[in-house]
């Protein structure tokens, strides 16, 4: 079944909500207004308000109380409209969803998915255009999820669902038209897991999320000049698979690796650093990173096209790590 | 009222420029010359203009990501707001803020702001820098209902209460935050100027369609801030008569086309058109004259961002440090 | 008051556990036994005892930093308190959360929170679940009035009204915020009320150094937020007659000595004390003997706590997650 | 003259207070109590409390107020009581401090410091016990700078003060009591460059803040052991010196990165990739880190230890990168 990207989350969220009594969905607009991007469509129509839940502009408020929901059992999904204003609940996220596990010695857990779209969509400008996925990777207690494909969209924020710890599960805003084929009915994909998209025997170019399209993109324009490129979907970004992005660098000796957020101190970062401490000895020449540009984004079209990867980006990173 | 007298007409060509200047950017819109959100301010040109009127210069102003009004009335030249919608190198911000973010230094047009509740802070440190340089300015603060039960809107009532700086916080109550209605929004909603009254402020309500009531009471807030330098807390009851951006219907699944067309009739514009008819200070051949001109105004700034550059390559590294 | 053939002493018995917990408690922290924050509670103790009292067993708490009392109020074991503060194995979180962090959860005590602040929108959760659940307990949430002015206090202040939330938010107003006297953290400092009432909650003062008012009030405030699911705000008027925590000198440059010992004159224990001999309910031979078995108690917890393991080094990466 | 990391903090503000007038420095306890650490002592006698502002316990609020005051041109000082608390602050510090210069096209500055101190003291437990700098270290538009001695503590606030750019400033309460010699009178130190502290040519170690000294300590003791080590000093993270690091691994060809922070996505990451992007061929060994452990911190000492880099884990990691 060809579904998009949306439809896929939508799906997963309610056959959640169906299984599952303790299940609920919260946030800004995701009710009445049927989710600021209709991903939650048809929702409270089928839930009621007492499971869909629309909140006044009080992230930190509304984060904290679905924290608090999910210490005593409550599996909440908190919608953030855009993990912009994620920052806003940051010491909720923080402090307290990834930490009272801890802190209580594992009395306590705070099984939640906070979900909603990271990274840029078109001329949003600085304060609504970032991609914060670096952040959250550096807490311990949260898992991170940016998914690429509608099927694996659905797949893992089912498995998100059901986890018993606080997962973040990063969207994009230019990702939910985009469509893919699904399994019909019930599936889950294993969180910690990547998935090698593509395979290839010269370069490896690890990528998620919106990047991961990319990626592809790029690759299949490479094979048209004999360059064979493994794509590797990162998929979860924390825990991160390392295992299977160094079996193919041992395979290729070459990385790219492709991220939208910026540059320094980004995950890519980290990405490559583990996969120099791992597989430094297979690596034929450096790792190449292609992210987004060090600056706030810039409103106007052809200033935010050149701070943000594009597909001959990757293809020349891919050339010069050749 | 005064205004028996007084020139209105002057008043009437500031909401008339901002609803013109946006009905043409909703036309741009579409055109795809401007992209990304767009937050009209139809419907409530009187709150802009009545305040604006009431400042000095050197006063500051604030807003959120519903800007242009406020910019507009501050008295920024519509050229280069349109070519900051554009994104174009002549824009107020080289293009690189865009309709959320006008900036205008020169006029102490402080900004837009993209954050719900987010510049209410920077609200308070430019009253602050006032107080610190014993000036005697006042500052402006707009946002919307929805940003009232946010966390840092209470921390900035709290500060500019304590610390008597003067700041006027006005809210400008189009009873919708997107598409929630103020009642899903806040508890108590009919007198949101409780909230700022129990952080020790003063506050009052007015009737944000008619720009001479909101004019004549912010014409004395200003005065009581600028005199007693103490903040205040300003409810503006109005109504947007366009969707929340322009990614949402005029009247979406939250509002009814029937409310829509009883609040128009409120319209700030046929309203004081009204009185200025009514009152003799102005005819219907200075309404045509008056409209004429804007509309040429308003041409002008289009053709202008039309033919300004985009920024060049080079912009993209530039202004992120202050000494690179 | 309905105390005059009431037995008393149970509640004397609370305070007075707290009391000497909390003395042996800073002994062992100058013996470097306990390290890191160590907020005491002592002066304190009527409120946490009293609002407990009017608690069931199922009902939620949760606290801040300054959690030893409510901790202990609610039941937990001192010997599992004291060993959480030497940070041993045995400890109520295993030694993982020590002072600032006391977790119990099978009383559904939910926590001591050092982010001033921050666990109020996790008492808002508590409350929302029970309301999910349509369970009738209530939440009961301290802070401190330096957390009044924190933007997350008013947004869960909003949240709990416009919901219509059990949870019974309890402001201990000890006159400062660390080092800082309430009239310089907030504006109308004496009606701390106000705010919430702004907010649409429901909200009473009381004497925090008297048990029985305590416990009278929040008899009527458990019962009718149980009843009728809606929040309230209690603002009990208290004192802590030590420094904030141990960094801190009792009377530091904040406070003089002349008006914590003017305060001390109101000593909770003191109060009730003669309230019970008073009454007749209790004489001074039954005080002799509960001090003795309190004395008898914190010994325990101390041997308790220093015969205690430490956690082993596999303890690090435990509960980390929850699947590994 | 010898003074303590405090007493340079104290002079650094205290020279740019009377120097210009449109410093002021705004923060909880900064006055009356004279700082939660002690830092600004006597600062309210010197300068009144007009200049010297107590806040309310709203970080958000104060931090934003700065920003503001920073906007009409005056130079803020604001003191985190704890980075912890900063977390409270990053919608202004991130959306307002960082992107206003840019998202104004240049118009508005926004200069000025937020300083305080990070990373663990002594059995805080985890939520007053964190090393966040590789957070802020991701955000164009922000310095970020970490002094560890008492010389540079005192040059880089002075130089952070007049920077025309929001620094980020990050002290430790273990090091407000470490003693080093200063220069008499005014000097400052230019922000973005790293310092050799001690010469060596077998490994270079790298290192800042707080952990600075533990090299330095682990040096000296390598060095009897017949091992050299050369620790270089990042001091300013962002912009980041990597010549200097670069030329170091030049020389020694071995690099150990020393950081408190949590491993994944720490800032060490990007201090590797940095130097394996610039000095790959240089390297003859895969760099090592040295981090704090993926936990939120634990209460109990013996666990804390174990949580938290020592001079063990460095020389141990010296050793494995020989
Ligand atoms: C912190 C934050 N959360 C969410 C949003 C998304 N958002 C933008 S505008 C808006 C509604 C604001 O309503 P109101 O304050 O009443 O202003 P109005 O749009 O009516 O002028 C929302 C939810 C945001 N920009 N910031
Ligand atoms: C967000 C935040 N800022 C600062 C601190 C440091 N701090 C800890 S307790 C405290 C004072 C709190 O006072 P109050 O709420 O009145 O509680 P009390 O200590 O009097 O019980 C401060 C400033 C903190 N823990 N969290
Ligand atoms: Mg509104
Ligand atoms: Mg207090």
């Amino acid at each position: 079944m060809v579904v998009t990207y949306r439809e896929a989350l939508n799906q997963a969220m309610r056959e959640e909500m169906r299984r599952d009594g303790r299940v609920f969905l919260i946030g800004e607009e995701v009710g009445y207004y049927q989710g600021a991007f209709k991903v939650s469509k048809g929702f409270v129509e089928e839930f009621g308000p007492e499971r869909v839940l629309d909140t006044p502009i009080t992230e930190a408020g509304f984060t904290g109380l679905a924290v608090g929901a999910a210490m005593t059992g409550l599996r909440p999904i908190v919608e953030l409209m855009t993990f912009n204003f994620g920052i806003l609940a940051l010491d909720q996220i923080v402090n307290n969803a990834a930490k009272i596990r801890y802190m209580s010695g594992g009395q306590l857990s705070v099984p939640m998915v906070i979900r909603g779209p990271g990274s840029a969509a078109h001329q949003l400008a600085a304060q609504h255009s970032q991609s914060l996925e670096a952040w959250f990777c550096h807490v311990p207690g949260l898992k991170v999820i940016a998914p690429a494909t509608p099927y694996d969209a659905k797949g893992l924020l089912k498995s998100a669902v059901r986890d018993e710890n606080t997962v973040i599960f990063f969207e994009a805003q230019l990702l939910y038209g985009t469509k893919g084929e699904i399994e019909e009915g019930e599936y889950t994909i294993p969180i910690g897991k990547a998935d090698v998209k593509r395979a290839g025997s010269h370069v490896t170019v690890a990528a998620y999320s919106k990047m991961l399209l990319l990626a592809l993109e790029a690759a299949e324009e490479l094979s048209r000049e004999g360059i064979e490129v493994e794509v590797v979907d990162l998929r979860t970004l924390k825990p991160l698979d390392v295992e299977t992005l160094a079996q193919s660098v041992h395979k290729t000796g070459r990385l790219v690796i492709v991220e939208e957020g910026w540059r320094f101190a980004g995950l890519g970062a980290q990405v490559a650093e583990s996969v120099y401490a791992k597989a430094f000895h297979s690596l034929d020449a450096p790792i190449v990173r292609v992210t987004g540009e060090d600056v706030p984004m810039p409103y106007a079209r052809p200033l935010e096209d050149l701070a943000i990867p594009d597909r001959a980006r990757v293809i020349s990173a891919v050339k010069q790590v050749l | 009222m005064n205004g028996k007298r007084e020139n209105l007409l002057p008043l009437y060509r500031d909401m008339f420029l901002i609803r013109r200047f946006e009905e043409k950017s909703a036309e741009m819109y579409a055109l795809a010359k401007i992209a990304g959100f767009l937050h009209l301010y139809i419907g409530q040109e009187a709150v802009a203009v009545g305040c604006l009127a009431a400042t000095r210069s050197d006063d500051y102003v604030i807003s959120s990501y519903r800007d242009h009004g406020h910019c507009l009335a501050r008295g920024s030249d519509p050229k280069k707001v349109m070519a900051e919608l554009f994104g174009r190198a002549t824009g107020l911000c080289k293009g690189k803020g865009g309709s959320m973010h006008l900036i205008d230094a020169e006029r102490n047009f402080m900004g837009g702001y993209a954050i719900v509740g987010g510049h209410l802070p920077l609200a308070v440190g430019l009253a602050f820098a006032i107080h610190y340089r014993k000036g005697d300015q006042v500052v402006l603060c707009f946002f919307g209902d929805g940003a009232v039960p946010s966390g840092q809107a209470h921390e900035s009532f709290n500060l500019a209460a304590l610390w008597n700086l003067p700041v006027i916080f006005i809210c400008e109550n189009n009873r919708y935050g997107m598409g929630t209605p103020v009642q899903r929004e806040m508890s108590l909603y009919t007198n949101l100027i409780d909230r700022a009254i129990s952080h020790g402020m003063r506050a009052e309500q007015v009737d944000g369609m008619d720009v001479l009531a909101v004019r004549d009471l912010m014409t004395r807030v200003v005065a009581a801030v600028r005199e007693r330098h103490h903040p205040y807390f300003v409810e503006a009851l109005t109504y947007r008569f366009m969707g929340h951006s322009m990614a949402d219907p005029a009247h979406g699944v939250y509002r009814t086309r029937e409310e829509v067309e009883e609040a128009r009739k409120q319209d700030p514009l046929g309203r004081l058109r009204e009185t200025i008819l009514r009152s003799g200070c102005g005819s219907e051949v200075d309404f045509k004259q008056l409209e004429r001109e804007i509309d040429e105004v308003v041409r002008a700034s289009v053709t202008f961002a039309e033919e300004s550059p985009f920024p060049g390559m080079s912009a993209l590294y530039e202004d992120v440090y202050a000494d690179h």
